[in-house]
């Protein structure tokens, strides 16, 4: 047993403070928004240029001027503002965005994160990921504890070219949820059915108490 | 004054040269100048850098200038959506200098507010920070980055007055203003010119002052990923 | 999410502290935040560093916490039309750091937008330049000048919605905006709080991320040179 | 004979072009706006946020949220923007703004300006005129060419301290119009009635052909 893709968003949503604003990267982060609970209020940043960001719209709805950073078309709330892109990373990058979420390749126990490129595969850039990491108050990964080889993700240290260096705080995988410490990464909390034993047979970074 | 003028190619001209550099406003294909690069395309300008967040599609936006072979480099966040930008890549026919988006729309805004060099966070530690000054401010590292002063910008708003005052459209604002910012020229494309006077003073996205040439053009503004919900 | 406050009391509460370094909105007597500098003389905090383009006059905006001798420095570019400012600054009691106004300015903006320095050409060769460092960009020097990280924000707004969007008017907006980026908490005092949803949000010209508390307040607007033309 | 203010103003007007945006200092540069040309329109910037000033208000239409870098009271016209002091001295140093037209205490021969502070003196702070003077594309001075004890303003050196290094482009004077070019000022202009020998005599600047 382990979380499925919905349960981590739903475990990542509990995450959110009221009153925060918060960005969700691509994947499985989207998914997040589906799970704020009731009594929280959250600000979605969408990093081309908008704060209040909205669900999809209906077919009638579609504007062709109205997108989300992963150029989707979606829609405004009533507390929606606009603004260009130097604004919006001046917030990003001053620290005004209490949170993000966002998927990784790798973490490193050191928090270092690889989430843009992979050597010798087609590149596309890292958009506004790095902003992200550096800028944020709060960085939160969701991604599966291993990759398709069974080979653990939370590394000793990365092995691909770096989105941010020491700038991960919580990851949350399908095993279960862990914390970046002094020393290494700290066991929060276990998926449901999940084991230690079940942790530390695909884990590679360094578990401490 | 006489900023506006009747065509792409007519608000072009005279302006355009071999091994230029261009910024251009837009995201994805929201917001993008799309009358300005056909008139681009049809020029035949070659070498030319742009910085631009995104490549375009294969055909339409920047894309139809990378077919062309008419960019030399690129500077741009993403460019994941463009398979003749990633052939010709590949291939070692086009230069491309990845930045941050932050960092790429903070230079810009920066070169037009006549600032050289700003230091930031994003990318310490990371392949974007090699080559780069570090400075450290009250024990943390930060990288120097660098304006980028273009020869020209090429820009699409929604509406504009005689004077050039500007104003965007929701999320098609993104990198227009700080790409209009940046140039020695800016041409701007609208969607309608409104007599002077008619835009709230208090409302204005960016000031005539920024504005050399001005043209109502036809949007197809296409739609990159079109998501809906049940109604 | 509770940004809205009774007073400026209120919205101050828990905020204050000796030695603090606080960032204040306005030029002149031009959208000022008469409310939270009224509360702040109430409330006695000592030793202020203030980062306002002015001093207020004798006795109305800042220069009523310089009655007080509330402030223990100044960092403005044109502090002319204060006496009491003067008596203070040449017996000693009172320290002052002239800032040119634009890089005041931007010195609040890089702080708010997480860039602790950047190079400007504004003083280089002049006093201002002593002590900085100095780099050349394309065979031109330039200094450094670093971000005003503030504890606290002090702003003025015309109008805001529940969420904290604000909107200003005509030339009280000054230096409100970036006032507000830089502080780690921002109280905004406003003439109107207007239900969410009825401001355009292409037309906020600061973000409700940047707003922290919220309350209205009544202001005296003073003007400080009344000139008129016959009618 | 000499100009007077008003003529050192008038004369001044002929430096604006079409379509320029020109920033104009306090005192008599202020006047200049009184002279523009017919057929040439110039957009006049107030540094404290906002393009297009227009003239001092009527008794009924004064507005405490509207006034100029002076902080006079004055109206908008039909194209005015308004923007906050980022932006606006954004678009000075960066270059936007085509001249400023300022007052000076002293200006040397290679252009050297210095306007903001006498030692000694009560000192109210040097406002926007160091960004002016370094960003903006032409810099105009206008003053009288001698100072009240009938000493040269025009100097070898100047003994104030500086607002800007290298940063004037023009000097109107009561007396004429100067350039400052390579190796000194070039006499451009006599004012009405004003010799050679009349400049000479109170010009401590090197005057080269």
């Amino acid at each position: 047993m382990a979380w499925d893709r919905n349960q981590m968003a739903e475990r990542a949503a509990q995450e959110l403070q009221d009153g925060w604003y918060v960005n969700l990267g691509i994947g499985i982060p989207t998914l997040v928004s589906n799970y704020i609970p009731k009594n929280v209020e959250v600000t979605l940043q969408s990093e081309n240029g908008m704060l209040g960001m909205g669900p999809f719209p209906t077919e009638e709805n579609i504007d062709a001027d109205l997108i989300n950073a992963g150029k989707q078309t979606i829609t405004e709330l009533p507390q929606t503002a606009y603004f260009d892109s130097a604004q919006s990373f001046g917030m990003i990058r001053g620290g005004k965005i209490a949170m993000a979420i966002l998927g990784a390749m790798e973490v490193a126990e050191n928090g270092d994160l690889a989430n843009w490129m992979i050597p010798g595969k087609l590149v596309k850039g890292m958009g506004g990921a790095m902003d992200l990491v550096a800028g944020v108050g709060r960085v939160v990964v969701i991604m599966d504890h291993a990759n398709k080889r069974g080979e653990s993700k939370l590394l000793k240290e990365c092995t691909l070219p770096l989105t941010g260096k020491g700038v991960v705080d919580r990851i949350i995988t399908n095993l279960g949820v862990f914390d970046v410490v002094s020393g290494g990464l700290k066991l929060i909390e276990l998926a449901d059915g999940v084991t230690r034993a079940d942790v530390d047979a695909v884990t590679e970074a360094r578990l401490v108490n | 004054m006489g900023k506006i003028y009747t065509s792409a190619t007519k608000a072009l001209d005279g302006l355009l040269f071999d091994g230029m550099l261009i910024a251009a406003g837009g995201f994805g294909l929201c917001g993008i100048p799309e009358n300005l690069i056909t008139a681009i395309k049809e020029a035949g300008t070659k070498d030319l850098t742009v910085a631009s967040n995104n490549a375009g599609v294969d055909d339409f936006g920047l894309g139809v200038l990378l077919q062309t072979h008419q960019v030399k480099k690129m500077i741009s966040s993403y460019v994941g959506e463009n398979d003749e930008f990633m052939r010709q890549y590949l291939a070692g026919e086009l230069e491309l200098e990845f930045n941050p988006q932050g960092t790429l729309a903070e230079r810009m805004r920066s070169a037009g507010c006549g600032i050289p060099g700003f230091y930031t966070k994003t990318g310490v530690g990371t392949v974007i920070a090699e080559g780069k000054e570090v400075k450290s401010f009250n024990g943390e590292d930060y990288i120097l980055e660098e304006g980028i002063f273009a020869d020209l910008s090429i820009v699409k708003a929604w509406k504009a007055d005689e004077t050039g005052n500007l104003v965007f459209r929701k999320t098609a604002r993104n990198f227009n203003p700080p790409a209009a910012m940046c140039g020695k020229i800016c041409v701007v494309e609208v969607e309608e010119i409104v007599p002077t006077g008619s835009l709230d003073p208090d409302s204005i996205h960016l000031p005539g002052i920024y504005v050399n040439r001005l043209f109502k053009g036809d949007h197809e503004k296409r739609i990159e990923q079109r998501t809906v919900r049940a109604a």
